[in-house]
């Protein structure tokens, strides 16, 4: 073993991986390192676990007439599907890992404010994802991940009241992070950190906590309502009781709108990290994209209306929802434009990372156009509930969202480690998964304008040719997502030691060893430049 | 040219056209931005690699006119697809005044259809050419949505209201039908088939088939059996000749319009709004009537007014 | 001084650095209940301005009487824990466990009041939707809607209280171990915050339940 | 005691607060027996807010905290006004059909403008 010679080295030093060993060293740990690894793991499962869900579905979809599965499993998979990953992959996945690594270590911080809390968050995750997963091996649950009324409170005699109420308590985990990176970021700045010196990925990650801080009550207090309808048949959705199914489509939209800007939010944080780094340029119009951040989590809240053009929403609403809607996409193309001219004279590498990166830019780009057609309402009228739908929102949060996260571990996985991965292989993956996403989300765009509706197992025959193309991509991004979990697992014991700056990035993150100590820096570090000052003298720690 | 691989939806209706461009003009400028992103993105990774470990980069903090630019220019470009989008939404969601008037009831997991004429259908709907057709719809239990592709139309069919949709078919032959709404377990087998004939035609079917009451004729007997008319036929209640469409004055002192919204409350919940004048002695329908029975008896009430108006005339 | 490190936590600074993180998190904390509450509050007024009648007609089947009482405890309750907060504040551990005494009992005589003279009576009238409803009335279906509105929201608004009993428990038993002082009244003051929100909560909830459409 | 931030209050002062609170809750009910037509509801609402911000203001000493913490409070409130005024926006114009009229047309010109832009009919 070419790296054994290396391993004395490492274990010389105390770090947050050696400090103490065994199971209740991790399960009571309050290090925010330790949790974000927690967390890191639970998702992954998790996230398998909708994967899996999602293979099944494409699979059955070769055959209009469901190649395997009966309509009900279909049903419950998708349901599974958009509950594990909305709800237990992509709201934590950013925020939860990535954050909790990062954000005391980029304000020069000892750890969150509330390390307690933090782990208590990840119980309470935990619990949640408990109650999904009984929901879906006690039989399932075929309500979607949006829980219509009255067909979840009335009509449905699976699982319903189980995959709520999980969804119900995970909610509170998320409002825990969020409230713990508001103070922590707030609060416990290091001596010169300003707020306009912070690194973008802050401002994204406050921006995200904003939303989760008051958004996620909502749908909670909305999915209490929905399991008392079902538990006591009394209630406000229900139009045989006099209630209002559109009612719990605003206050569900409310949260879940959103909600989709806590998914991606934090992975344009990411971007801007990656792009000035592997361009070694500071960011192109930092103050742009920040206030962007910041103006993108207060109009998402204005906005949940599209998703009830065709509801039965009125005419007046759907006006002011229209345009509201619009409005979101100036900030999201003052991101995208800054991040592409961040790349102009820089110093460009092609390093695993920087290729998710651009990945997430082209696809983000694709996803938040095509969000145009949705906002506009009559041609929402057409494309509402239809493949397009699908596609647009796989784009934004997968294409999107799932690419930053990705770039992000790889990222900061000689960090997290101390180790790195094989280079070549992380390319190659990050190629596999462009190429095997578009193959499979695109022909979707076309399925759906050519009037396919979501949720169909069975479907008329003339939409299969996009059908089969787009299983077919889905195979080959299912092979793209495994390839990083191989490597990155191998990488934890094989991967030659990073040292502190393999990236020759700024940060304070960076000017710590990795794996960092358990209290990040041996003495709280003072800022003295801005964020990205590639232009200054480089990092000393630079490894060649 | 690409047969089995369709690219566009059939136009089959007088909005289909427009929405189709508009959907055409956010395409142009989706794939501009794209390739503008993709292009600029290949090209600087291209030209600015870095060809030495010790390369250094520019540093540029930003531009100002840059910024102003790239937030003006889509700015400009969202206010007129939401002027667009809005003026086309506006227009179809008004049905012209002369539609013909079909019902539809969705329920778990079928469409019923029923033509005032009295001529019913499941999962399948006939229309005539040329002539504007105004669906009136409500569901028995879940929400449904009644979506036709190649109409350009979609609507939510949602249990306790109407929601109504309306097209006028430009083609003849056969077109889809959807549920868009996820509904349960056969949600996708809920859908049909629009058949769109030359107005002779139409008429030749509807009188065809198993010779049927009218909806009026049916609300009728309903009228008949329920005993409205111990009430609404004695002045006890307010009389339904002339009512529909017209303005009444209720005890609240709001007025109010009848439409089928309104008298389907008022069978349901008879005291949610009385008219003034009247004692608030009836007592509730629900769960005496189905949403079929409803639509008859309201057939059955518009069709009182017309009467007058022939016989006035 | 000394005693002031050993209230300390790690990662903090210094004592106005947790102070001030401390208050921030409860302020962000209440900001969350008040959009937990907020849908209740939003789905409220959406239905009482379609079912104003109805609202008006289960708005005067409460007990106003009980209400205004209840009001007036609940505020006496939010004015002794201001006193506990300050007691803490001043280092009076005596006082401290007094007024935390006088809150819990205060608000066990809102929650008796409300559950032996509101809840138990709308059992036996036969007026809690979905477990023991037999109120007649043409409009029954819309009071219906308006007295599962008063139970989610009073129940919620109970349940919470409840949650606060059990803090307040937890500091008089800190504070019998000594482990409050002048410079260590954190968890008090967070308290408090936290107490005051549930009696704001009623203030809003009064009116909107107990005196819809006047009662002249 | 001078490195505490927390602020203390006079017993006096909060008795004052207190009494004040007590006379406002008994106008609220004593307000509900006069017949004030729809403005009941606004009396009493006003009142209401009245006595929130006494308690927030100084049982929770919102009056003598930074800033921050203001905000917070006020934006909670904030965006309770947007959840409930945009739900409203829904529901209160659900009977609105808009009519043909001029402001229609100048829409339709916009759409007919880019339309003959890009040579559609």
């Amino acid at each position: 073993m070419a790296t054994a010679a290396l391993e004395p080295e490492i274990d010389t030093r105390v770090h947050y991986l050696n400090v103490n060993y065994g199971i209740r060293s991790w399960l009571l740990t309050t290090d925010h390192k330790r949790i974000a690894l927690l967390y890191l793991a639970s998702i992954t499962v998790f996230f398998f676990v909708g994967g899996a869900a999602a293979v099944l579905m494409r699979l059955n979809l070769i055959e209009p007439q469901g190649l395997l599965l009966q309509p009900e499993t279909y049903n419950k998979l998708f349901s599974m599907h958009g509950i594990m990953m909305v709800f237990f992959f992509m709201i934590p996945s950013i925020p939860a890992v990535l954050g909790n690594f990062l954000v005391p270590m980029m304000v020069g911080a000892r750890d969150l404010a509330f390390p307690k809390l933090n782990l208590l968050s990840w119980y309470v995750f935990m619990l949640g994802g408990l109650f999904e997963l009984y929901a879906i091996f006690a039989g399932g649950v075929d309500s979607g991940w949006t829980f219509y009324t009255p067909l979840s409170t009335t009509y449905l005699n699976t699982h319903v009241m189980a995959a709520a109420l999980g969804v119900f308590i995970a909610g509170f985990a998320s409002i825990l992070t969020g409230l713990n990176f508001i103070v922590t970021i707030h609060k416990m700045r290091a001596p010169g950190l300003t707020w306009f010196r912070m690194p973008l990925f802050l401002w994204a990650i406050y921006a995200t906590s904003i939303i989760m801080v008051l958004g996620t009550p909502v749908v909670a207090i909305t999915l209490v309502l929905v399991a008392l309808e079902r538990a006591f048949h009394v209630g406000v959705f229900d139009p045989a009781l006099g209630g209002d199914p559109i009612l719990f489509q605003h206050l569900f939209w409310f949260y879940s709108h959103p909600a989709v800007y806590i998914m991606i939010l934090p992975s344009m944080g990411v971007v801007s990290e990656l792009i000035t780094c592997f361009s070694r340029k500071r960011i192109f119009g930092y103050s742009f994209i920040a206030f962007s951040s910041v103006a993108i989590a207060v109009i998402s809240f204005l906005v949940w209306g599209h998703h009830m053009f065709v509801s039965g929403q009125s005419v007046y609403a759907g006006l002011v929802f229209s345009a509201l809607s619009f409005a979101v996409a100036i900030p999201s193309a003052i991101k995208v434009f800054n991040w592409t001219a961040t790349m102009y004279k820089g110093s460009v590498s092609y390093d695993a990372p920087m290729l998710y990166a651009m990945g997430f830019i082209g696809l983000f780009t694709m996803g938040g156009l095509t969000g145009l057609f949705l906002a506009s309402l009559a041609t929402d009228v057409h494309l509402h509930d239809t493949y397009f739908v699908i596609a647009h929102f796989h784009y934004i949060m997968v294409g999107g969202a799932v690419m930053g996260y990705l770039g992000g571990i790889h990222f900061w996985w000689p960090k997290i480690s101390g180790r790195l991965y094989p280079d070549g292989w992380a390319r190659f993956a990050a190629l596999v998964i462009f190429i095997g996403f578009n193959l499979t989300f695109f022909p979707q765009f076309m399925l759906g304008y050519l009037g396919m509706p979501r949720r169909y197992p069975i479907y008329p025959q003339e939409f299969q040719v996009m059908n089969v193309m787009s299983s077919a991509g889905a195979s080959i991004l299912g092979v793209g997502y495994l390839i990083p979990l191989v490597y990155l697992i191998w990488s934890m014991r094989y991967g030659p030691v990073a040292g502190p700056n393999p990236w020759g990035a700024k940060g304070l993150e960076w000017q710590t060893p990795s794996p960092p100590p358990t209290e990040n820096f041996e003495r709280t570090p003072t800022v003295t430049e801005e964020a990205y000052a590639y232009g200054n003298a480089a990092q000393e720690a630079h490894v060649g | 040219m690409f047969q089995g691989l369709p690219i566009r939806p059939e136009q089959a209706s007088t909005i289909a056209k427009g929405v189709d461009h508009l959907y055409y003009f956010l395409t142009a400028v989706d794939l501009f931005f794209t390739a503008v992103i993709f292009l600029t993105i290949f090209y600087f990774a291209i030209r600015y690699r870095r060809r030495s470990k010790d390369e250094k980069a520019t540093q540029i903090e930003g531009s100002l006119p840059l910024e102003i630019a790239w937030s003006v220019v889509p700015l400009v470009l969202t206010v007129v697809m939401f002027l667009w989008g809005s003026s086309l939404y506006i227009r179809n969601s008004r049905p012209p005044e002369a539609s013909t008037e079909i019902f539809v009831i969705g329920k778990q997991w079928m469409w019923q259809l029923q033509h005032p004429e009295g001529r019913r259908e499941i999962n399948e709907l006939h229309v005539p050419l040329g002539r504007p057709v105004k669906l009136t719809m409500t569901s028995e239990d879940v929400i449904h949505d009644f979506f036709i592709p190649s109409f350009r139309v979609k609507k939510d069919v949602v249990p306790g209201r109407y929601s109504t949709i309306w097209f006028e078919a430009t083609k003849t032959g056969s077109f889809h039908f959807f549920c868009a709404q996820y509904c349960g377990t056969n949600h996708s087998l809920m859908r049909g088939e629009v058949i769109v004939m030359k107005p002779d035609d139409y008429e030749r079917w509807l009188s065809g088939g198993v010779q049927a009451q009218t909806m009026a004729g049916a609300g009728a007997a309903l009228y008949e059996r329920f005993a409205c008319i111990t009430c609404h036929g004695t002045g006890k209640g307010p009389p339904f000749v002339n009512l529909y469409a017209s303005t009444v004055k209720l005890s609240t002192g709001e007025a109010v319009v009848v439409d089928d919204a309104y008298l389907r409350e008022s069978i349901l919940y008879p005291s949610a709004k009385i008219v003034a004048g009247y004692p608030p002695i009836m007592p509730t329908f629900k769960g005496q009537i189905t949403e079929e029975e409803l639509l008859e008896l309201i057939s059955y009430i518009k069709s009182l007014k017309t009467e007058e108006r022939q016989t006035a005339k | 001084m000394a005693d002031s490190h050993a209230a300390l936590a790690e990662q903090f600074d210094d004592v106005e650095q947790q102070h001030d993180a401390a208050s921030l998190g409860m302020w962000l904390f209440l900001a969350t209940e008040v959009m937990f509450f907020g849908g209740l509050f939003a789905s409220y007024t959406i239905f009482r301005s379609r079912y104003d009648l109805a609202f008006i007609e289960g708005s005067h089947h409460l007990n106003v009487t009980l209400g205004s009482i209840n009001t007036v405890i609940l505020l006496a309750s939010s004015f002794t824990m201001a006193l506990a907060v300050r007691s803490a504040q001043l280092g009076r551990r005596r006082t401290l466990i007094v007024f935390l005494l006088a809150t819990i009992v205060l608000g066990l005589a809102f929650l008796g009041i409300k559950l032996s003279g509101e809840y138990y009576r709308d059992w036996i009238e036969g007026t809690v939707p979905g477990l023991h409803w037999s109120y007649q009335s043409p409009r029954a279906p819309q009071v219906e809607l308006f007295m599962c509105f008063y139970f989610f929201m009073t129940a919620l608004h109970a349940t919470h209280m409840i949650v606060g009993f059990g803090i307040m428990a937890v500091l008089i038993i800190m504070a019998a171990r000594g482990q409050i002082s002048a410079e260590r009244c954190n968890p008090v003051e967070m308290a408090g915050l936290y107490w005051h929100f549930v009696d704001i909560i009623w203030i809003f909830l009064f009116p909107l339940l107990y005196l819809v459409g006047g009662r002249y | 005691m001078s490195q505490h931030s927390g602020h203390v209050v006079s017993v006096k002062f909060y008795s004052l607060i207190f009494i004040l609170l007590v006379v406002l809750a008994m106008l609220t009910t004593g307000m509900a027996f006069v017949d004030l037509g729809a403005f009941n509801t606004v009396v009493a609402l006003v009142i209401a807010f009245t006595k929130a911000t006494l308690v927030a203001l100084f049982f929770m000493h919102l009056r003598w905290s930074p800033a921050l913490q203001r905000i917070v409070g006020v934006a909670a409130l904030l965006w309770l006004a947007i959840l409930i005024a945009l739900t409203l926006s829904d529901y209160l114009t659900r009977g609105w059909i808009p009519a043909p009229g001029s402001w229609e047309s100048s829409l339709n010109f916009t759409r007919d403008f880019v339309a003959s832009l890009l040579g559609w009919s």
